[in-house]
């Protein structure tokens, strides 16, 4: 085992994490009000939406990430190419940088997996609270700024937790689309030695660290969330 | 000041509310008796839109709309000059009492927090709550709550109050703080439409009792009718159920 | 030694006067035509396996077995002893030899281009690829071609490549040249021929895209730290190989051409 | 696009891919198999007395949680040999399916813990009580009226396991496995790395029916199981 | 036949039951009244083993244990011989009301299916559901349920059955029926233990109330003595909080 190799390649890998969390947070923060507003169409049974909704999430819950990434990464430019190419805009497909692509896969992703956290836990904020919301006189999308989400996000929160460490994970997969994260910079820092050992268990440690620390934060916000839960149990 | 005419509502192929009329005097307090699953539930939610009748008017001081093809705007001006107060309470689990009392006015009405709060508390010290402003309802008993509840109905100074079984979900030892605080807005003069298993409160309190059965209006009339001499075979054979045996009225 | 292990028993009864054969594991990239691959039959072949097949029937108390897997794997397990040996189409490095035993015996050679639009003909190597600005695809992390590419770079500075590590599987290089996606991309010679061959899946974009050799680079077997004597077996084996220019036919099979023809100006 | 674009590979890679469906199914029936006993085995240790007991299945859960699949699979495929070397015992012969089969195993049962430690929490204790007050003992208590209602609880969420076991296998083939991934792999490959996109379709397709299948199957199995059980509907 | 002498429990900080002592006769019904918190519920559980009591000691029968350090045959031994209504019922949700009735006589008791089905049957035709053995407790109204929850306390031909405020968590309208079962049962010289807020239950069929506060027994007695002339202040206030302000007692 080369240690040398090992604390140096820590700190490689470690510089990944910035990346890794910017296809995170750009996920969730698209993710979490598309998922959300996705949860309310299938429960509110809107015909086609939830229809289209089922089956969107069902082909993203149902396929391996990486199967996602490369169909993506692939027929997408080739799309956009040939309808630019029909209607004579001038635009370089080939110019995007390919995080873009993480974002629309990793958003697609969570989106599909937030509907169904967001489906049942808003199932467990029973109908009461917003015909209340109603009595007093608030509008709809007041009862549900104010009321609903708020009591939906703490029944949610251990499944966004779950949801938020996994997609950290996945985001490994980056390397498919030569995004600089974790995993690739520890592989091709290897590579030169064929250190691969070492370059495993540095990407062991900066996912084990990054995760637990994530999944700490989300206890402790949940914590506070929940504090009108909490108290008298 | 409300009057509701011919309200219809099916659930599927259950006609739940078969046509009934309702007016309501300013001041009045009227209790809604009946069995289980007469529609006695239905007809509040009715009137408060948070069911959609299937047909049926409503004349609510200057408003006049139609039940089943009312606007938004509308419902939404009839919700303003009513409160409901729940069987479950339905308190805002994410808020204080306080917060639950003042969020109908700060969100709904856009009156400035300071005031609201001003409102807010002078309401739940009505109810004998003047410890509890920062308490959530999980920290609060059953009574404490119903009583928020009802706080925040009293806070909205609405025209009138809906209450469905107010007591009916408490400890039977709560019942009598809940019923004391509710004598005591009736007499201050709130128009209350209150349906509810408490015969003492209807005896008391009341200045007109109707008995509903399956959907319609069997009697109405002052406590002392219906109590004593009810014309209807239903409403005898209803009370005879619900009230102890050897309770006696001497009224 | 022989491939099968029903060879085994005939080897042992002949009763050559030599110890116990000895099994050994060679790890091999599968999914790497045609250096290296298991083909649809379930067989592995490919050029790195075939001359590997040949060194066993040369080592008679060495008998071979053939695991397939990823690179990343190979790597690892060679390293951990999991296998004995492998070939994955690897170049030499001086960092490499502190984790795996090189043979003194090279085991092939490679010949690594760019793949370019036939507009861009001109860009003969490394040095015209990065003058002129161009964009590079992406390479795998553990593929050899980014070993060079690197090499390049450090050693010339002030005029770099854009390199980027990425994916085998999820780039193919003719098509994204060909798309415009980049400008150029890396290729063993012998895969692009076979793609825009006559019945290669590419054929349509045969007069489409030039491929300009910029070096032959020899590729070695890598043996784990303890497996010096068996190294050492290897290279008597190769030797012979190589004198009998069976390496050659394998070339011209596998990469349809004879590398060893430049072998002279092969620099490393 | 059509020049890139040939629907025949699709077609013809189907066939091709079908029968490595078996070792994708054996790999995850087997993960499944033994993951579950595991599960079982951690949730009791959540569920028990032991505060040493707790805080290593907690633990143990948190950590598969946070590590990639694909770095597991290299930590027990090196690992477990490694350790087993130590002790004199040989493991490098072992079938690599085998130390798939562990890593996922590893992994199920972290999440099997899980889903088994809520639904068992999701019982009413009322209903312990009752049927030890009708004279059962605590272990025909827990057999006959707990177990039966935690699993239909535990059903949609094992099926969400299940769908997630399967997808994270596909990354076996990292460690060289041939299942139907792997395949899909050797036939790009085959195909000198071309038309791959079309090759990943049919893949697609065939992850999506069998997830489908899988949900269809527990969505039955929960009918099933379900008698007495209020179905709540969510509208 | 059922004595118990001392029960201390504590909750943490908190001494719930402070020295208990309570003697039941067969043939007995006993009704145990108190405020809220008092440690009613605690004492019954207490008595099931389904709280380990802190102290205090047992003697039913033969059977002579130490509350705290009962093993568990004798807990099973003794679980034999009481059987327990809830409050909220507890039916067994995976079982139909057969089953919930005859679970414990096959399982428990190891009593044949067809005899355990037999006696199951008669249980319930007892408590008047014949129509239902083969609903499942979500079917049932929860009268009904709770019908199903005497019927197996019965059915297991028990020496003493406890019954935790059976009624109070049903609609008032179904309290009726439920009542109706218990006084049945009691007229059969059932020996029952019951803490209840039902008044008229207490006043008809006990023989005995007890009424607990804070952990203690305040005072027993007839009917009659604790409705009509209780000599514990405590008592006074706790009954004139709980019944109806003019309900009057002809006993
Ligand atoms: N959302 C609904 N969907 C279908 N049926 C409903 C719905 N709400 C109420 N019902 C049915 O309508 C009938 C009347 O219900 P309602 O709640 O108005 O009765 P109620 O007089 O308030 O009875 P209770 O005294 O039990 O509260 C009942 O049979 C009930 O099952
Ligand atoms: N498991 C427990 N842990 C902690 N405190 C408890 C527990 N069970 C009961 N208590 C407390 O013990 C006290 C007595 O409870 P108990 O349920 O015996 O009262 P009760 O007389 O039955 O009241 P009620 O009429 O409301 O049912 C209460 O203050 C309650 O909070
Ligand atoms: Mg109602
Ligand atoms: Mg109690």
């Amino acid at each position: 085992m080369d240690y040398k190799f090992l604390v140096e390649t820590f700190f490689v890998a470690l510089s990944g994490v910035p990346t890794a969390l910017f296809i995170t947070i750009v996920a969730l923060l698209v993710a979490l009000p598309l998922g959300f507003l996705l949860a309310l169409t299938r429960i509110n049974q809107i015909p086609v939406l939830n229809r289209v909704a089922q089956i969107y999430v069902s082909f993203v819950r149902g396929t391996p990430v990486i199967i996602q990434i490369f169909i993506i990464y692939s027929s997408v430019p080739l799309l956009l190419a040939s309808i630019f190419d029909k209607y004579n805009i001038e635009m370089n497909v080939y110019d995007v940088n390919p995080i873009w692509y993480a974002f629309i896969v990793f958003s697609l992703n969570t989106t599909a997996i937030l509907i169904e956290v967001f489906r049942s836990a808003i199932s467990t904020v029973s109908k009461g609270q917003l015909e209340a919301a109603y009595s007093v006189g608030l509008t709809n999308v007041q009862a549900f700024r104010r009321i609903i989400i708020p009591q939906t996000l703490v029944v949610a929160l251990p499944n966004i937790c779950t949801a938020t460490v996994n997609l950290i994970k996945a985001t490994s997969l980056g390397y498919a689309l030569s995004l600089q994260e974790i995993t690739l910079r520890a592989k091709v820092a290897a590579n030169v030695g064929y250190n691969y050992v070492e370059a495993y268990i540095d990407i062991f440690l900066v996912y084990l660290i990054l995760c637990s620390l994530v999944e700490y934060l989300f206890k402790l916000y949940e914590k506070r969330l929940s504090r009108y839960r909490a108290v008298g149990i | 000041m409300l009057e509701i005419t011919n309200i219809h509502k099916s659930f599927g192929e259950n006609e739940i509310l078969k046509g009934v009329d309702l007016k309501i005097e300013k001041g009045d307090v009227v209790v809604i008796l009946g069995p289980s699953g007469s529609g006695k539930t239905t007809l509040l939610r009715c009137i408060n839109f948070l069911e959609k009748a299937d047909q049926g008017h409503a004349i609510f001081g200057d408003i006049d709309v139609n039940l089943k093809t009312a606007s938004k705007k509308a419902i939404h001006g009839i919700r303003q000059k009513i409160a409901f107060v729940f069987q479950n309470y339905n308190l805002f689990n994410n808020k204080t009492a306080l917060e639950n009392v003042t969020e109908g006015l700060v969100i709904g009405r856009k009156i400035a927090k300071a005031e609201a709060n001003e409102i807010g508390k002078k309401a739940l010290d009505k109810v004998g709550l003047s410890e509890k402003y920062n308490a959530y309802p999980i920290e609060l008993s059953g009574g404490q709550q119903q009583r928020v509840g009802i706080a925040r109905a009293v806070a909205l100074n609405p025209d009138i109050i809906l209450f469905d079984e107010p007591t009916s979900a408490l400890d039977p030892e709560l019942v009598g703080e809940v019923l004391t605080v509710m004598k005591q807005i009736a007499k201050e003069g709130t128009t209350m439409l209150v349906v509810t298993h408490e015969m003492s409160f209807a005896k008391d309190v009341a200045n007109r009792v109707i008995f509903m059965d399956a959907g319609v209006v069997v009697e109405e009339g002052s406590p002392k009718d219906i109590f004593v001499k009810p014309k209807e075979e239903r409403t005898r054979k209803f009370l005879k159920r619900v009230l102890p045996e050897d309770y006696i009225f001497y009224i | 030694g022989s491939s099968t292990s029903s060879g085994k028993e005939a080897n042992t009864n002949e009763g050559s006067s030599d110890t116990e054969v000895k099994k050994v594991k060679i790890a091999y990239d599968q999914a790497s035509k045609p250096m290296s691959w298991l083909d649809e039959k379930g067989n592995p072949t490919g050029y790195d396996v075939e001359v590997m097949k040949l060194v066993d029937e040369l080592l008679p108390e060495y008998e071979f077995e053939y695991i397939g897997t990823s690179s990343d794997d190979l790597l690892v397990g060679i390293e951990q002893g999991k296998y004995q040996a492998g070939v994955k189409n690897a170049f030499w490095t001086q960092e490499r030899t502190e984790k795996f035993i090189f043979p003194k015996e090279f085991l092939g050679l490679s010949s690594a281009g760019l793949v370019l639009k036939k507009e861009n003909e001109k860009i003969k190597n490394l040095k015209d690829f990065a003058s002129a600005g161009f964009s590079l695809a992406p390479i795998a992390a553990n593929n050899a071609q980014y070993t060079i590419v690197d090499e390049y770079n450090k050693a010339n500075k002030d005029n770099k490549v854009k390199l980027k590590a990425g994916d085998a599987f999820t780039v193919d290089v003719v098509q994204w040249v060909n798309e415009g996606r980049v400008d150029g991309g890396i290729a063993i010679e012998g895969a692009f021929k076979k793609q825009v061959a006559e019945d290669g899946p590419y054929h349509n974009l045969k007069n489409d895209l030039v491929y300009n050799e910029f070096a032959v680079i020899k590729t070695w077997p890598l043996f784990n730290k303890k497996e010096q004597e068996f190294a050492d077996a290897y290279d008597v084996a190769i030797k012979k190989l190589k004198e009998e220019k069976k390496t050659n036919q394998l070339s011209t099979e596998f990469y349809g051409r004879d590398l060893f023809e430049v072998l002279e100006t092969v620099k490393r | 696009m059509n020049k890139y674009f040939d629907v025949s590979y699709i077609v013809e890679s189907v066939p091709m891919l079908i029968p490595f469906l078996k070792v994708t199914l054996m790999v995850a029936g087997l993960s499944v198999l033994f993951g579950t006993i595991l599960g079982f085995i951690l949730a009791a240790m959540k569920i028990g007395n032991s505060k040493i007991a707790k805080k290593i299945a907690f633990g143990y859960t948190t950590i598969l949680r946070c590590t990639p699949s694909i770095v597991l699979l290299f930590l027990t495929y090196y690992g477990i040999p490694a350790i087993a070397d130590n002790f004199g015992v040989n493991l490098n012969d072992i079938d690599k399916a085998v130390f798939v089969v562990i890593t996922f195993s590893l992994q199920f049962a972290a999440a099997m813990s899980e889903v088994i430690r809520t639904s068992y929490e999701s019982i009413d204790r009322g209903q312990f009580e009752a049927a030890v007050s009708v004279g059962l003992s605590n272990s025909q208590a827990y057999w006959r009226i707990i177990l039966p209602q935690a699993f239909v609880v535990a059903l949609p969420n094992f099926g969400n396991s299940l769908l997630e076991l399967m997808k994270e296998g596909a990354l076996a083939y990292t460690i060289g496995l041939i299942d139907i991934m792997g395949k899909a792999e050797l036939i790009i490959a085959g195909n000198y790395n071309t038309h791959a996109l079309e090759i990943y379709l049919a893949l697609a397709v065939i992850y999506w029916i069998l997830s489908i299948a899988i949900e269809q199957l527990f969505l039955k199995l929960e009918k099933v199981f379900s008698k007495g059980k209020q179905v709540i509907t969510t509208t």
